[in-house]
């Protein structure tokens, strides 16, 4: 094995989620440990980590304490780098539609311009009219009609134009 | 009783009120800025709601957010904590507008208190020592010349909007006075949007001692003894302790009476504080009311074995106080050491950063309040308290030396904080004896080296 | 009063006798085997001498090794803990011999309390209840099975020199008698190289409740309440509470009197524990004296308010004790919960290994003694137990709440520890409602999954 | 491989998050290990870390806390790999020479067999007398006459033969 194909394997170990690596060849034989760099913290509070975790929905048991059910969504979703988030720009209950009968405001698939309504976030008692903030093909709703929603938390997943 | 309380507040306030509402099984809504997603109030919380970037106006200090996040959780009450919101008399009238119990005063009573000319002859009526000077705003520079004339130099200009020692000067002569009048208005109209000064006094060699009162929905008031809170650095408390030092039993009855006597005249309910200038003679005069739990209330809790959160609450849910003024027994003394990001080498200068190592002392009489834990990073945003680190012994030169030994067993590593200082006044002889006033830090920075 | 002490242990009991010294402005030598390098009692003594490997015997058992130590570094006197030297004769013997102080008692009255049923006879003989059976050490399995006809089955052989909970058979019937006869007296051979036996009476649903008491040289001789110990596995306590569930004030009374009678009739001084079972009836019977600081002694701390290591050190000093019987007052409840490393889904199996993360819980009711810390190593040499959590609260309701919530605040990773278990317990409606018997941890996993 | 491979593939490691990395081939073997950060604990507690830190001397103040007087010379210190050290089996009081006028066992210098008495430690009024448990030649005396020493602590470090 050349160095520099040592050095490839090391990039490539770094580069990737592997703690380890172990490769033999007839006589040769190669083993590499990625750093650890575990925050300790995620260890002690393991669901803390998110740095914005989903607001917990209301009729859920109230003594039910929040580790268990935060932040898992947030987590178990793997953002695509290559979309754009609309996220809720406060916290509220989220709504699809003006009302309870009418269509809602965006589709899946659908194109959505800068500046058009994507959804109603109500807080005290108020409609508040959510504009998207960029422009491209609606890939994905990421909240349910009538959910609560927190400030920071994605609404749509949009691939941008 | 509450099923459920959102907690409109950071750091370790929040997480004291969740641990109260824990102990009474009410569940607990944290809200929290982006800046403070790994406080451990969000982690010992219930639920949790991210309400806003790390700018504060934008986040703990917006009522619509703390609304907004409270009917999202189906909230029923929420606790304000100290700070932010919590004596913001519009947020207690939101609140009950909304349908949600604000856990304190109604928001006419923190009105009342929060006008400071207003609270000091409500509280003349009631009998209450105040510090002589103005009867109501100043008028003119010339009215304020006459009054210190009237009471001698040297005398002080606040702004009736002020608080928390912001809008104060003290002048000692008629010339200063002149200069100071139009300043003063002139930086009260800035920071509050209202430029009415008034006059009062200057009691020099003055200590701060307050008196903690508990009234619920019966008319009950009653109170906890006093908390000695004369050493403040630019008026921001640094070591509290209860009973104080100076405080003898006679005049602990006195002080207590006419605090007492204050919130009834008013029908306060809810947990508050009377603030009091003790001069060196033994007289006392009222400075100002806290409608809100203080951050020094844990000396309060142990030398009276009371949980004044949890009285908070049960207040606020109506329930009677959960005992009644005989017994209330002070046992022993209590110090608490407020543990601030700071660098006291560099003018207690704040330095957030990431906690490399944090380990808190432990062992008999000792108490911790902190949000904070290893690898957590202090937000430059906030405030800089890290921790209150509060003792309990039978007597205050116990409480001294176990105060001692517990800052010697408080390591933290990446951010520079308080604890040397704290360290070196419990050894400081002045200290000891119990002998200081509100010179004390610059007179300590004086006779010693940092 | 000594200007320097050693302490003969290890773990958490050194930590807190540090701190005592510490408060009492005396230095501390800290002694350790290998094993024990890095644990906090060595980091927060004045100095620290190591004095062997990491087998006990070698190190924190052997007294020469201890003497030493207190010879090179000048030591006056040295406190034993518990476990270890503590209730070691001949170890108090050479302590004096050598010309230190051994805090506790003398190495007469060890022995005496030592010989459980010289013991026994003492007591007796002071008016204290004692649990019927043979009057000294037994002379046959003949006159075994005619004491057992006399009190009725079941009852128990116990080795004379037997002690916490080892060389103890429970026998139901004669020919059980017979049996457990010979093979009792063999083991207790093999185990105590003594193979005397006495016979007791088995106290069927009893309970462990035992009163702290406290004599100085001049003759005074208080209690401290008691202290419920009957959550224990395996004869090893793991929760201990205060005031105990069961005892009325005027069973109290009569347990207190009892013990400070038998403890003034032999002269005792120094801190000493008297053990009774307490049966349903009420009725109660002393089982043995210890004759040192008990772990669960920060119960008893919390709720008199009281310092029980100073005692013990001012004792030692000649000094008399700092309170008067009428001074002492029960006032609210403590709870402890021994935290281990043990794996309790693995019968509560042993678990040394490095903290990779170590979080205490805090706030109002909470202490911790403990010599852990985020990435000690716990060695795998010595007894299990990581850290002491200890809460108080006005009624037993709230500290059960309190130690609820405290036990959630705490965070241990890397080894397995009792946390988990104690939650449930305090979760356990038999714990809460008080109605326990030394059964209980037994029955509670039979109630309960794992 | 030559020195200067091994150089760079040491520039590999470091410049990586590679914690550990381990190559063999037939006869030649490598394994380069990148410093880990010091350990927390030795950070929090700096002075804890020597195994086995030096008794200190009885008559220093007897308030000053142990962190600042102990671990340090033994942490300065930095141990020959070809000496071998014998240590004290007890705790005590280490003496040179039998007698406050003879002369001492040893001298730097000369040579010591296995089993000869190399000085005394007094513990309990008794005197113990300390054999050599290797032979070589004395480089260092590690303690002073009459120095307080604790169990495992360094007295002679000696050039085995």
């Amino acid at each position: 094995m050349t160095l520099d194909e040592i050095k490839r394997l090391i990039e490539m170990v770094q580069d990737s989620a592997v703690a380890e690596l172990e490769y033999a060849h007839g006589e040769e034989r190669i083993r590499i440990v990625r750093e650890r760099e575990a925050h300790p913290v995620s260890q002690a509070f393991p669901h803390i980590v998110a740095p914005a975790p989903v607001v917990q929905i209301p009729d859920s048991p109230p003594a039910a304490p929040a580790k268990e059910t935060q932040a898992a969504p947030a987590a178990a979703k793997a953002p695509d780098a290559n979309l754009l988030e609309i996220k809720a720009p406060m916290v509220g209950t989220f709504y699809r539609a003006p009302a309870p009968e009418a269509a809602p405001y965006i589709e899946t698939g659908a194109h959505v311009a800068k500046g058009q309504i994507i959804g109603i976030i109500e807080a005290m008692k108020l409609m508040n009219e959510i504009p998207a903030d960029v422009a491209g093909t609606v890939v994905e709703i990421a909240v349910e009609n009538a959910e609560p929603v927190e400030f920071g938390q994605v609404l749509l997943r949009v691939k941008p134009d | 009783m509450f099923s459920k309380i959102l907690v409109a507040n950071r750091g370790e306030v929040a997480l004291r009120i969740v641990r109260a509402c824990r102990e009474l099984n009410i569940a607990t809504v944290a809200v929290y800025s982006e800046a403070d997603a790994s406080s451990l109030h969000v982690r010992f919380a219930d639920e949790a709601v991210c309400i806003g970037p790390p700018d504060a106006r934008q986040s703990y200090l917006d009522p619509a957010r703390i609304i907004a996040a409270a009917e999202v959780t189906g909230a029923e009450a929420i606790h304000p904590g100290y700070g932010f919101l919590a004596e913001n008399a519009r947020f207690a009238d939101i609140c009950a507008e909304c349908g949600f119990v604000f856990i304190g005063p109604t928001g006419d009573m923190i009105r009342m208190m929060g006008d400071k000319a207003v609270a000091k002859k409500t509280m003349a009526d009631a009998g209450v020592p105040v510090v002589p000077g103005s009867d109501g705003p100043l008028k003119s520079a010339e009215q304020a010349l006459a009054l210190a004339k009237d009471h001698g130099y040297p005398v002080m200009l606040k702004a009736v909007a002020g608080g928390g020692g912001k809008g104060i000067r003290i002048v000692t002569s008629p010339e200063g006075l002149v200069r100071a009048y139009d300043l003063a208005r002139n930086e009260a109209e800035t920071a509050f949007k209202l430029g009415d000064l008034y006059l009062e006094k200057f009691v020099d060699h003055a200590r701060h001692v307050e008196i903690q009162i508990l009234g619920d929905s019966e008319g009950n008031v009653v109170h906890l003894g006093e908390r000695d809170c004369t050493v403040q650095r630019r008026r921001q408390k640094l070591i509290e302790e209860s009973p104080s030092p100076a405080v003898t039993r006679d005049l602990r009855d006195r002080m207590a009476s006419a605090a007492v006597a204050g919130a009834a005249s008013v029908g306060y309910r809810n947990a508050g504080t009377i603030e009091f200038l003790l001069a060196p003679d033994q007289q006392f005069y009222f400075m100002e009311m806290n409608t809100r739990v203080q951050v020094e209330h844990p000396v309060t809790e142990m030398v009276t074995g009371t949980d004044i959160v949890k009285e908070q609450i049960r207040i606020a849910a109506g329930l009677p106080l959960s005992f009644r003024q005989e017994d209330i027994i002070l046992q022993g003394h209590a110090i608490e050491c407020r543990i601030n990001a700071e660098d006291v080498a560099h003018d207690f200068r704040p330095t957030p950063g990431r906690i490399t190592e944090w380990h808190v002392p432990g062992g008999i009489g000792v108490r911790i309040d902190t949000h904070a834990y290893a690898h957590y990073a202090v937000p430059p945003y906030y405030d800089s308290m890290l921790a209150k680190l509060i003792v309990h012994a039978p007597t205050r030169a116990e409480a001294i030396v176990r105060m001692k030994r517990a800052l010697g067993e408080f390591f933290v590593e990446g951010v520079p904080t308080t604890i040397p200082f704290h360290s070196r006044v419990m050894s400081d002889s002045v200290f000891q004896n119990g002998h200081y006033d509100m010179g004390y830090v610059e007179d300590f920075f004086t006779r010693t080296e940092i």
